[in-house]
Order: structure tokens, then C-alpha cells, then sequence
């Protein structure tokens, strides 16, 4: 294999958060590697373990690049993690959606959405660092706005915020 | 499961209560939850069945309208919320390598990206647990008056480090807002009950002076 | 690839420890897989990794298999290092939250509140330049007064301290 293929590979697999083009840029400043030659070289290998099928594979995920087991071998990995933290419950889930979809959004917002109090699936949000604090709002009462975190995005495999569904979509979901 | 763009508000109405009570039984908090809804649900009813008052010469349309349209908003996020749960979701349908726990943190370097790690929430929270093992509750009264003041403290020190003494005025650096004001005079009330400045006044209606209380050159060593 | 090969590949991928052909074996309990099928996927894997000679491959190590870097890579591969998100100590994490919330602030008040002594953690924070003293006390001892830098307020991403969220809003969480 082409060597500084080989070494960005060797990047992405040691990298325990996803690694981004800027990263493999400052790490190869000294050779004076473009972006384009790393674009040619990732996605030469993504398609490679494409093709090749096997127990993992290359994903474009929360703006950089990181291996991932195939969604089919779930089970059988689950089998080796042993018990997992458990499932968001829907009220957090929606929570979640709101803010992902409003973002940067007060609490005030997603409870009128909801209709009901968040506290409590915020709270967990929180927790989880799928959601994070990102400030206050210059309104009275200056309160908090929320919004999502690079965990959201590696946890839901997305790539930015932009690979959401647009909400014209969802809507056509609902007739 | 119910069409939403019409909705039959008594019968609604008599399954959320039913509903309501059902959770009751079970768990009080959840049934709170429930609440506003029933609420909006019993309002409306109650202006359906009210006979119209055309007094204000405003025309109010049919109450269930903000209903509907609550819902509909509400229904596009719950689909939100499930195009999300069928995403590939990292732990239950994709796993990341499996590294090695984190030994010990490395020693110096640059970690920023570590504290951005933590956020705010982490912060405040921390803060929180510490107080709570305290058991002392008075403690717990921090605002954000508590806050802004410290930010004003912090610069009222900056500026006499680098000058010595200040007036009053000097502070306030020609910015007259009110909120400036009290919070600049809250500070300097603070500072001289905490040791760290020392004001003094030339004489009746005489220019008010500020110094640290400890000068920077006793403070060294 | 055979699916078998390829669920063995995901496992020691997914593996935080050199993965054992016992644990391959009670994985696969009840498809009743032998030994020597997993030896042979085992086999054929390492030496399609070592002809391809990419960033990584798959090693016998310990009692078990695991994936690594080559060594010819090491180099590059430090120069990763830093995207490994530290673990920071709760006592700094403590100190940082009391300083943070009860500024401007002495270390006894700090060590009260924590009920055991912070001069390591402080010093951390102090190096890290999170925070910094703000000024002497005009008390006996002249002790130093500490507050939170410029850098904190960038590292949490605040405009200014009265961003921070105060004690009720996080009650407002916990109800």
C-alpha cells in the first residue's frame, strides 16, 4: 500500500474520536500533503473495505473519519460488550429532536413543542453529553439556550447537522 | 390514535382523565406530565360549550386551531425523533475500536480539548454535589447577580494591578449604564468586606480613591 | 467475505483486550463452531493484513488476537497524541467548579468547601492557566485570593461569568 495511504489509515484506526482532514493536515504539515491528495486517499479507502465486506468499515462521521463494526454484526458484537447503557426513552428522544431541529433553543421552547415539562429527559441529555449548555439568551430572565454536542452526531452517525432530515421531509412523513 | 385535524374534544378529554387517573395510581410525577395537556383539552371544551361573546368585536375562531396546530408541530418532531432512533446508533448498531481504559492523564501538554469535554453542565453540577454533601443550604443561592458580580471583581483587580489606585469615576470608564453602576458599587462594597482594596477620600465631597489593600511588591515570596 | 471470518474480524476490532479463541468459541456457542475453523479464520485474516500492508494489522499478542499499528508507523502515530481526550481528576474538576462559583476566593474557603487540601489540584489549574490570583487579602497571612482567567471563559465557551448556569437552574433540572 501507498505509504501515506498506509499512515493515514494507521491514523484513523489509533484516533479514538473521529479524525478530520484538518487534523491529518497538521499532522502531515511537514510533507505538505493538500487536502485533495487526503480526500483521494480516504475515500480509495472506503471503498476498499466496501468492497472487501469484512468486520468493519470506513465512515464519514461528525466531520472526520472513524472505523466502525457493520450495523449486521450487532448482535453478535453485543455479545462481547456484555450489558449496554441503557436505550433514551421517548420522552428524551424527542427532546433530543427538538433541539437538534430548534437548536440554539431555550427550555421554555421545547416544553410549549412538547407540551409537557423536560426537565427530566434534559437533564439526561445532559448526562449522556448529547446536549450541552451553550449559553444565555439576551432576552429577560437571560435564559439558557441548549444545544447538541459532537457526541450527538458520532452517536447518530451523522456526518453535520446538515444530514438531518429537513422537516418538509418529515412532514411528508406524517400524511 | 386520532385525526388530528379533527378532534372530538369530549372524548379526548374523558381519556386523558381516565388516563390520568390511571397514572396516578401508578406514578404521580409522570401523570403531572399530563396536566397542561388535560388542561388545554378543558379549556377548550369549556369555550366550545360557552355561548359566543361578540362584545370585543373579535373574531375568535375555533379554539381547537392552537391545538392543531401544537400537534401537528408536535407530530412532525416525534417523526423526527424516530428518523433519528433508525440511524445507525452508535452502541447498538455500530461499535467504535475497542481501546484500553484511560490510564493515568498525561502529564502537562495541552488539554484543552478535555475541559471542553466537560462543559458547563459538568461544571455546575460538580458544584452542585460538593454543596450538597455540605447540607448547607444557604449556600446554594447562586444567581446570576452572584455571577455578573464576580466578572466585575475580577476586572476592577486587573485594572488596579496594572494602575495601583483608581477613582470611581476612572471604573466606570465614561460607560453610565445603570446596571454597570450597581453592579460596579456592589463589587467595591464586596471588595472592602473581603480585604481587598482599600478606599480612601480626600475630604468631604473630595475625589474617592482606590487601592489594593495588599501592594503587588509586599505580595511576592 | 465468509460471514463467520467477518464477525471474528468485528469482534477483535470491537475488543478492548487481546480477544482469546476461548471467547470466540463461547460467542459462538450455539453455532457449535470448531477450533479449528476459528484458527483457520484466524490464519487467513492476518495474512491478507499482512500482504496488504496497510496502517494496521492483526497480531497475536498475550493469549489472544488484536489489531495494531505498525511500528514503522509509530512516528506519525504520536503525533496523534493530544486527541486523546484526557481524563481530568475530579479534584481539579472540583476546585475548578468551587473557584468558578465562589470567586474572588481564598484556598482555605476552597479547602473548606472540599473538606481536604487542593494545593495539587490548584497548582494544576493555576499551570493550565484556568485560574489565576486575583489579588492578596489584607488579613493576617496575606493569603491569595483566586479567580477564573480569560482562557476559562473560552475553554466553556462564555462570553462572560454571568453565563455560567446558576444553582437553580440546574434544580430546575432535577425536579
Amino acid at each position: 500500500m501507498d505509504e501515506t495511504k498506509a499512515i493515514i489509515e494507521g491514523l484513523i484506526f489509533a484516533s479514538e474520536t473521529p479524525l478530520t482532514i484538518d487534523k491529518i493536515v497538521e499532522i502531515f504539515q511537514e510533507r505538505n500533503l493538500n487536502r485533495q491528495d487526503i480526500t483521494d486517499h480516504l475515500s480509495e479507502l472506503m471503498s476498499e473495505y466496501g468492497v472487501r465486506h469484512g468486520g468493519f468499515y470506513l465512515q464519514e462521521v461528525a466531520g472526520g473519519y472513524q472505523f466502525r463494526t457493520r450495523p449486521e454484526l450487532s448482535a453478535w458484537i453485543a455479545k462481547l460488550k456484555g450489558v449496554r447503557s441503557a436505550a433514551l426513552t421517548t420522552a428524551a428522544l424527542e427532546t433530543l429532536a427538538i433541539i437538534a431541529y430548534r437548536q440554539p433553543v431555550v427550555k421554555a421552547e421545547v416544553e410549549r413543542l412538547r407540551g409537557v415539562d423536560v426537565s427530566r429527559p434534559l437533564r439526561t441529555l445532559l448526562e449522556r453529553k448529547l446536549v450541552r449548555m451553550v449559553g444565555r439568551k439576551d432576552v429577560p430572565g437571560k435564559p439558557m439556550i441548549y444545544g447538541t454536542t459532537r457526541k450527538f452526531l458520532e452517536v447518530f452517525s451523522l456526518k453535520d447537522l446538515s444530514e438531518l432530515p429537513t422537516m418538509g421531509e418529515l412532514k411528508d412523513l406524517t400524511k | 390514535e386520532l385525526d388530528i385535524y379533527n378532534i372530538p374534544i369530549a372524548l379526548i378529554t374523558k381519556q386523558y382523565l381516565e388516563y390520568i387517573d390511571i397514572l396516578k395510581t401508578l406514578n404521580l410525577d409522570l401523570a403531572g406530565e399530563y396536566l397542561v395537556l388535560a388542561a388545554t383539552l378543558v379549556h377548550i371544551k369549556s369555550k366550545l360549550l360557552l355561548p359566543e361573546t361578540t362584545e370585543e368585536g373579535e373574531e375568535e375562531g375555533d379554539p381547537r386551531q392552537e391545538l392543531v396546530q401544537q400537534l401537528l408541530e408536535y407530530q412532525e418532531f416525534k417523526n423526527a425523533s424516530q428518523s433519528l432512533q433508525a440511524r445507525e446508533v452508535l452502541e447498538r448498531d455500530v461499535f467504535v475500536r475497542g481501546y484500553a481504559p484511560v490510564e493515568a492523564p498525561p502529564p502537562g501538554d495541552d488539554d484543552n480539548q478535555a475541559w471542553q469535554e466537560i462543559g458547563l453542565f459538568e461544571l455546575v453540577d460538580a458544584f452542585r454535589k460538593i454543596l450538597g454533601n455540605l447540607g448547607q443550604p444557604e449556600l446554594m443561592e447562586i444567581d446570576l447577580d452572584r455571577t455578573s458580580l464576580a466578572d466585575r471583581i475580577n476586572e476592577i483587580m486587573d485594572q488596579l494591578r496594572e494602575r495601583q489606585s483608581l477613582t470611581f469615576t476612572e471604573l466606570l470608564n465614561g460607560k453610565l449604564s445603570r446596571r454597570l453602576i450597581i453592579y460596579t458599587f456592589m463589587a467595591l462594597l464586596e471588595l472592602v468586606k473581603q480585604r481587598m482594596i482599600r478606599i480612601c477620600q480626600t475630604g468631604p465631597f473630595g475625589v474617592i480613591r482606590l487601592f489594593l489593600a495588599v501592594a503587588e511588591e509586599e505580595g511576592h515570596g
